[in-house]
């Protein structure tokens, strides 16, 4: 089969999903009040803004991330292609994994790896 | 330090304690007001060094208040036990010694919640088990509750 | 270079101690005879409790339909939470004397703590420990039983 | 001209937010509610809400003869039941100067320490579904399981026993009582190799806890914090050593003192405490003189009165009653200085700063019984 | 018609042959399509349900218990018996909540589960969609799941879902680098990014025996950044329960919450079937060189049977994972990424590269 077919498997998941919603509600009872439109939290009223500002610790982590996966997107071609390529395509990863790993090197001692 | 000692160093330094008997320790009724001077310096002093306070307790007299401090020493493992009395039922009140011993500051706040005794300087004196807004203080004498107490 | 070994030394002791972790479910995972699990509703026949066990609080009765309580309320003072109720009924003896015998004696199942302060204060071992334990019901009056069986009579060498 | 905008400038940094750990909630043990400022996965500070399940048992016990008090205590930390009944039991045998047969003495002290392996091992599995491997929380209930049969087959209930009368007593042990406990010890010895296997051991649990949590000597002192918690920060605080009941004193056991004070620390605390319970079990198994199980009492207890005060150690820290009499049969004011209430005190101090999943870990390691609290 | 079960290819040609020749060209694709969806749906519900079974009577051995046993004989039925529960049960919609993004999250954790099945070979000739670039494509839709619950967290208008969420998402930032580069290690061996040659290549040997070293090293890694990638075992931050209640499905009642949890297990399926094809070889059965006859007997099984099998070996390791480890904590979770398993997976390549160039491997 080919590729198109992938839009089968999404319609079939988009199915399953909405097919099962709308027939829980029809079949499933509903008896809604306020109490029960409440958000969880231990049986306390929620106080403040749920959406707030949240300060994440792994900024820094996102960015690395951003560069290691465009770097392994280049990766992937080479890995197919290496055994036809041979020793050029070695050495040619070894200088490209030596700077990938400086830079890791380089984050890993400015401490961008510590969870602030 | 022995009994005998403890009881006189106590002495110089409050002289107008009250000593009462007790058999198991050494129990001192001290005037409300030299109560946190007197803590201070039982847990500086080289020779007392009262670090531990292993209970604090409010109790209702009727006739008066009285919170009731169970003191010991880690180091000279000797112990003793403090009384400070109040006779306003209302608005009585005593120092806190929360910043002196820091477990006080919950049994504190129990004392206050159940027997109604305040204590001034306290940093967060508010109700601990009963919903604010509760009347009255169960532990004491005179509660009546006619809904939640069920006489046999 | 102390770093680098130590880096590897994290890995190699983090790896075992986590291997020795999946050794001990993976060995219990193996071992079905380990199973403790009680298929409780099906073995009711098999479940034998301990001779000891606090089910409940009951009055044994002998085959005569007589029990040894005489009524005296001992265990109404002695339980902490009010769970027993001794009615008593005043009879006339042969000898023209009254005589105060036991009427009812209520046991609020649903208040009692299970102290055994009632057993223990009996003077005349009237009271026991019963076995069952199965006591959920639909209605809360049900816990309130009556020891004494109907047209119960007390053993006649029992004496106050 | 351009108009200037003044958008009010948020610093991230400051921005804190509440949430409730408890009352309904998996990682509190209990009905506590924990108001929990957060900043990020931060925690900056925290208060204890309680008196969800409070009973009021200090103002029952006003009402109760001494006897019957001791069902009461029971409830209290209901994993330290004997325990509890102990200190009553204590409180009125020295106040009314009745000397208990050693026999009572030596049963006592056995199922104590049975106790607090039993309340150890609900401990280790809790501590275990806190830091999230749930297997721990079967095969610490497994083994407690053993000692519950136990206590059921002498004292016929499971967890609240009120075994302990003023004096004595409520029933001689079980004939086959020595035989089972030894037969527990021989079982225990080996499945605690599975405790150190699966979580003590285990790398992942060791980073969680070593170095989270740290609450210094004199802090613990000064907040009171007792047992195996407040020992692992090196507070010699053991009641059995410093003020001995029952036959403490003729049995050879260490007073486990740890001193680094962390999470890991208060967690091995309990582990190796559950080592010599073991230990002081095998010494006076086989040693229980023959005798009464119950000294001779009055029928009904008048305490002279006075203030007393008894202390005992129990599975969470030092346990003491506060007693007052007026001569009647009932306590005029009877006090409970119950460790839990303490050891909750210092929660706040020991995890500021720490992530929202050290506070569980430490929560689970200074193994908070509600009900103790609230009392 | 003559097809084998070693063999699905001839059984496919047949099908498109029938269907072509009885029908118009449009409704032969269109009916292709209906077959193939039902089947994929019915094996989707039947892996999830037994999966969900599974888990319970594994974790129940594991811990001394017997597992459901009300529901048919050993318990069998329990989860067709929950699944009609979670279908009848209510739906509460939370006030405040984004409901959009909050209906929209099942879907996607659904519909990502389904467009990675897609490229999974089940047996020879026994698969949706060969793609030449499978692996890549794998990763990439499978990673789609974790935006979903994304979603999930950060709609539901509450405070414990917002931190699962935020979790998550350090899990998205920090795994995926290291079940993508742990994959390239077999890409190098294997010379090719499509599953069907991948499989083909292992005919003569698994790539975890062929690769030795290196190729180990890359199957422990990928099964534990797996196991991090689909939320499960040691690494289930976003919906710790002793921490958040239930992290970032806190909000979600009846089908809905199923839905994730049938996700939840549907990756775990995903990612042990690339597990066993990529390094157990696939559907290619068992073979030691020089053993004709033990080999005889490995090939008689159907090559279908090769895969659940290797699938459901893999998916209990990561049971077992589950169930022996305590939970990690977040910023352990992307210290081990970072400082562990993304410098030995670069390492690892390396050698593997070496390994090649030298014809090392077997």
């Amino acid at each position: 089969m080919s590729a198109e077919s992938l839009i089968l498997f999404f319609i079939v998941g988009a199915f399953l999903v909405g097919f099962a919603i709308v027939f829980a509600h029809f079949a499933a009872p509903n008896s809604s009040n306020p109490q029960k439109a409440e958000p969880y939290e231990c049986g306390i009223p929620t106080e403040g803004l749920t959406w707030l500002q949240f300060n994440v610790g792994y900024y820094l982590f996102a960015i690395i991330f951003l560069v290691f996966d465009v770097e392994s997107v280049f990766i992937f071609p080479w890995a197919v292609v290496m055994k036809e390529l041979g020793m050029t395509a070695f050495i040619e990863i070894v200088i490209f994994f030596f700077v990938l790993g400086l830079g890791l090197l380089y984050a890993w001692k400015k401490g961008a790896l510590k969870w602030e | 330090m022995d009994k005998a000692t403890l009881k006189e160093r106590i002495l110089g330094l409050v002289p107008d304690a009250e000593f009462q008997e007790n058999k198991q320790f050494l129990t001192f009724i001290i005037p409300p007001a030299k109560m946190h001077d007197l803590s201070l310096r039982l847990k500086s002093e080289v020779d007392l060094q009262f670090d531990y306070l292993f209970c604090l307790s409010g109790v209702d007299m009727v006739k008066f208040l009285e919170v009731v401090y169970h003191l010991e020493s880690t180091t000279h493992k000797h112990q003793l036990v403090l009384k400070v009395r109040t006779e306003d039922r209302v608005n009585g009140a005593v120092d806190t010694v929360c910043d002196i011993w820091r477990t006080a500051e919950l049994h504190e706040r129990e004392a206050y919640d159940l027997m109604g005794i305040r204590f001034n300087n306290h940093p967060d004196l508010r109700r601990f088990f009963l919903e604010e807004g509760w009347v009255g203080h169960p532990l004491r004498k005179d509660y009546v509750d006619e809904v939640n107490i069920v006489e046999l | 270079m102390n770093s680098i070994f130590e880096y590897f030394a994290d890995i190699f002791h983090t790896v075992k101690s986590l291997l020795t972790g999946m050794k001990v479910t993976g060995r219990y995972f193996f071992s079905p005879g380990e199973i403790v699990t009680q298929q409780y509703p099906e073995n009711r026949k098999t479940l034998k409790m301990y001779d000891r066990f606090k089910g409940e609080v009951i009055m044994p009765h002998n085959e005569h339909n007589e029990h040894r309580c005489t009524g005296c309320g001992i265990c109404e003072t002695a339980c902490p939470n009010g769970s027993i109720e001794v009615l008593q009924a005043k009879i006339d003896m042969p000898d023209g004397k009254k005589k105060r015998i036991i009427d009812k004696h209520i046991y609020h199942l649903g208040m009692c703590t299970f102290c055994g302060l009632c057993i223990k204060s009996c003077p005349s071992d009237a009271l026991a420990w019963g076995q069952e334990f199965e006591h959920a019901v639909f209605d809360r009056s049900k816990l309130n039983k009556t020891l004494n069986q109907p047209g119960s009579s007390i053993i006649k060498d029992i004496v106050e | 001209m351009k108009e200037v905008i003044n958008l009010p400038v948020k610093n991230i940094e400051e921005e804190e937010y509440h949430i409730n750990m408890g009352p309904q909630h998996p990682s509190t043990h209990g009905v506590l509610r924990l108001v929990v400022s957060l900043q990020g996965e931060i925690v900056k500070s925290l208060k204890p809400h309680c008196g969800y399940i409070h009973r009021g048992i200090e103002k029952m016990c006003e009402k109760d003869t001494y006897p019957q008090i001791i069902h009461l205590t029971d409830r209290m930390d209901y994993l330290s039941a004997h325990i509890n009944n102990h200190a009553v039991c204590l409180l009125v045998e020295n106040a009314l100067e009745v000397e208990v047969p050693e026999r009572v003495k030596y049963i006592r002290t056995i199922i104590d320490e049975l106790n607090r392996i039993a309340s150890h091992q609900l401990w280790w599995c809790s501590f275990g579904m806190d830091m999230g491997g749930l297997t721990c929380y079967f095969y610490g209930l497994r083994d407690r399981e053993k000692i519950l049969d136990i206590f059921e087959e002498s004292f016929g209930s499971r967890l609240l026993h009120s075994y302990y009368t003023p004096g004595g007593l409520m029933m001689d042990i079980h004939p086959d009582f020595q035989k089972n406990v030894k037969a527990f010890i021989k079982y225990f010895r080996k499945k605690i190799k599975d405790y150190d296997d699966l979580l003590t051991g285990n790398m992942i649990m060791q980073l969680r806890t070593k170095g989270v949590g740290f609450l210094s000597k004199e802090d613990a002192i000064s907040y009171g914090v007792t047992g195996p918690s407040g020992r692992a920060s090196g507070f010699s605080c053991d009641v059995r050593k410093h003020h001995p009941y029952g036959v403490y004193d003729k049995v050879d056991f260490k007073e486990i003192l740890g001193t680094k004070g962390d999470t890991f620390e208060r967690y091995m605390m309990r582990m190796n405490e559950m080592h010599e319970s073991m230990r002081i079990i095998e010494q006076l198994i086989d040693n229980i003189p023959a005798g009464d199980y119950t000294a001779k009492m009055k029928a009904v207890l008048k305490l002279p009165a006075g203030e007393y005060y008894q202390r005992v150690e129990a599975s969470r820290g030092e346990l003491g009653v506060y007693c007052i009499s007026d001569g009647n049969k009932t306590p005029y004011r009877m006090k409970f200085r119950s460790p839990n209430f303490s050891n909750l005190s210092a929660l706040d101090h020991i995890s500021r700063g720490v992530k929202i999943a050290d506070l569980v870990a430490i929560g689970g390691s200074l193994d908070y019984v509600i009900p103790d609290i609230d009392r | 018609m003559n097809f084998s079960i070693y063999d699905f290819t001839s059984f496919n040609q047949w099908i498109d042959k029938f269907l072509n020749d009885n029908l118009p060209a449009f409704w032969a694709i269109a009916v292709e399509m209906v077959i193939i969806g039902v089947a994929i749906l019915l094996f989707y519900a039947l892996v999830g349900l037994f999966l969900v079974y599974a888990e319970r009577k594994v974790c129940a051995f594991m811990q001394n218990r017997v597992g459901p046993n009300r529901v048919g004989p050993y318990g069998f039925f329990q989860t067709i018996a929950d699944f009609i529960k979670l279908m009848l049960k209510e739906l509460i919609y939370i006030r405040n909540a984004d409901q959009l993004l909050f209906n929209l999250a099942p879907f996607i954790v659904i519909i990502a589960s389904f467009m990675a099945i897609a490229a999974i070979p089940f047996a020879k000739g026994l698969h949706a969609i060969d793609f030449d670039i499978g692996v890549l494509y794998v990763i990439a839709v499978s990673s789609l799941g974790v935006v979903g619950i994304l979603l999930a967290g950060w709609s539901s208008n509450n405070k414990y879902s917002l931190i699962g969420a935020m979790r998550s998402g350090a899990q998205i930032v920090s795994y995926e680098l290291s079940v993508g580069l742990s994959l390239v290690t077999i890409i190098i061996l294997a010379g090719t990014m499509q599953f069907s040659a991948i499989v083909e290549g292992q005919a003569n040997g698994w790539f975890i025996f062929k690769g030795h070293i290196p190729a180990f090293i890359a199957f422990i890694v990928f099964l534990i950044s797996s196991t991090a990638e689909t939320n499960r075992g040691p690494f289930d931050l976003a919906e710790a329960e002793s921490e958040l209640t239930a992290g970032f499905h806190t909000e979600y009642s009846g089908i809905k919450f199923a839905f994730f949890f049938l996700a939840e297990y549907m990756n775990m399926f995903i990612v042990a079937s690339i597990a066993a094809t990529v390094f157990l070889g696939g559907w290619m059965p068992f073979h030691v060189g020089g053993w004709a006859g033990f080999n005889h007997i490995m090939d008689f099984i159907p090559p279908f049977v090769w895969y659940i099998g290797k699938t459901f070996f893999v998916i209990w390791i990561m049971m077992w994972f589950k169930w022996t480890f305590p939970r990690l904590r977040i910023d352990q979770l992307l210290t081990l990424e970072w400082k562990y398993l993304l410098p030995i997976n670069l390492v690892n390549i390396l050698i593997m590269a070496f390994i090649v160039l030298m014809g090392w491997h077997f």
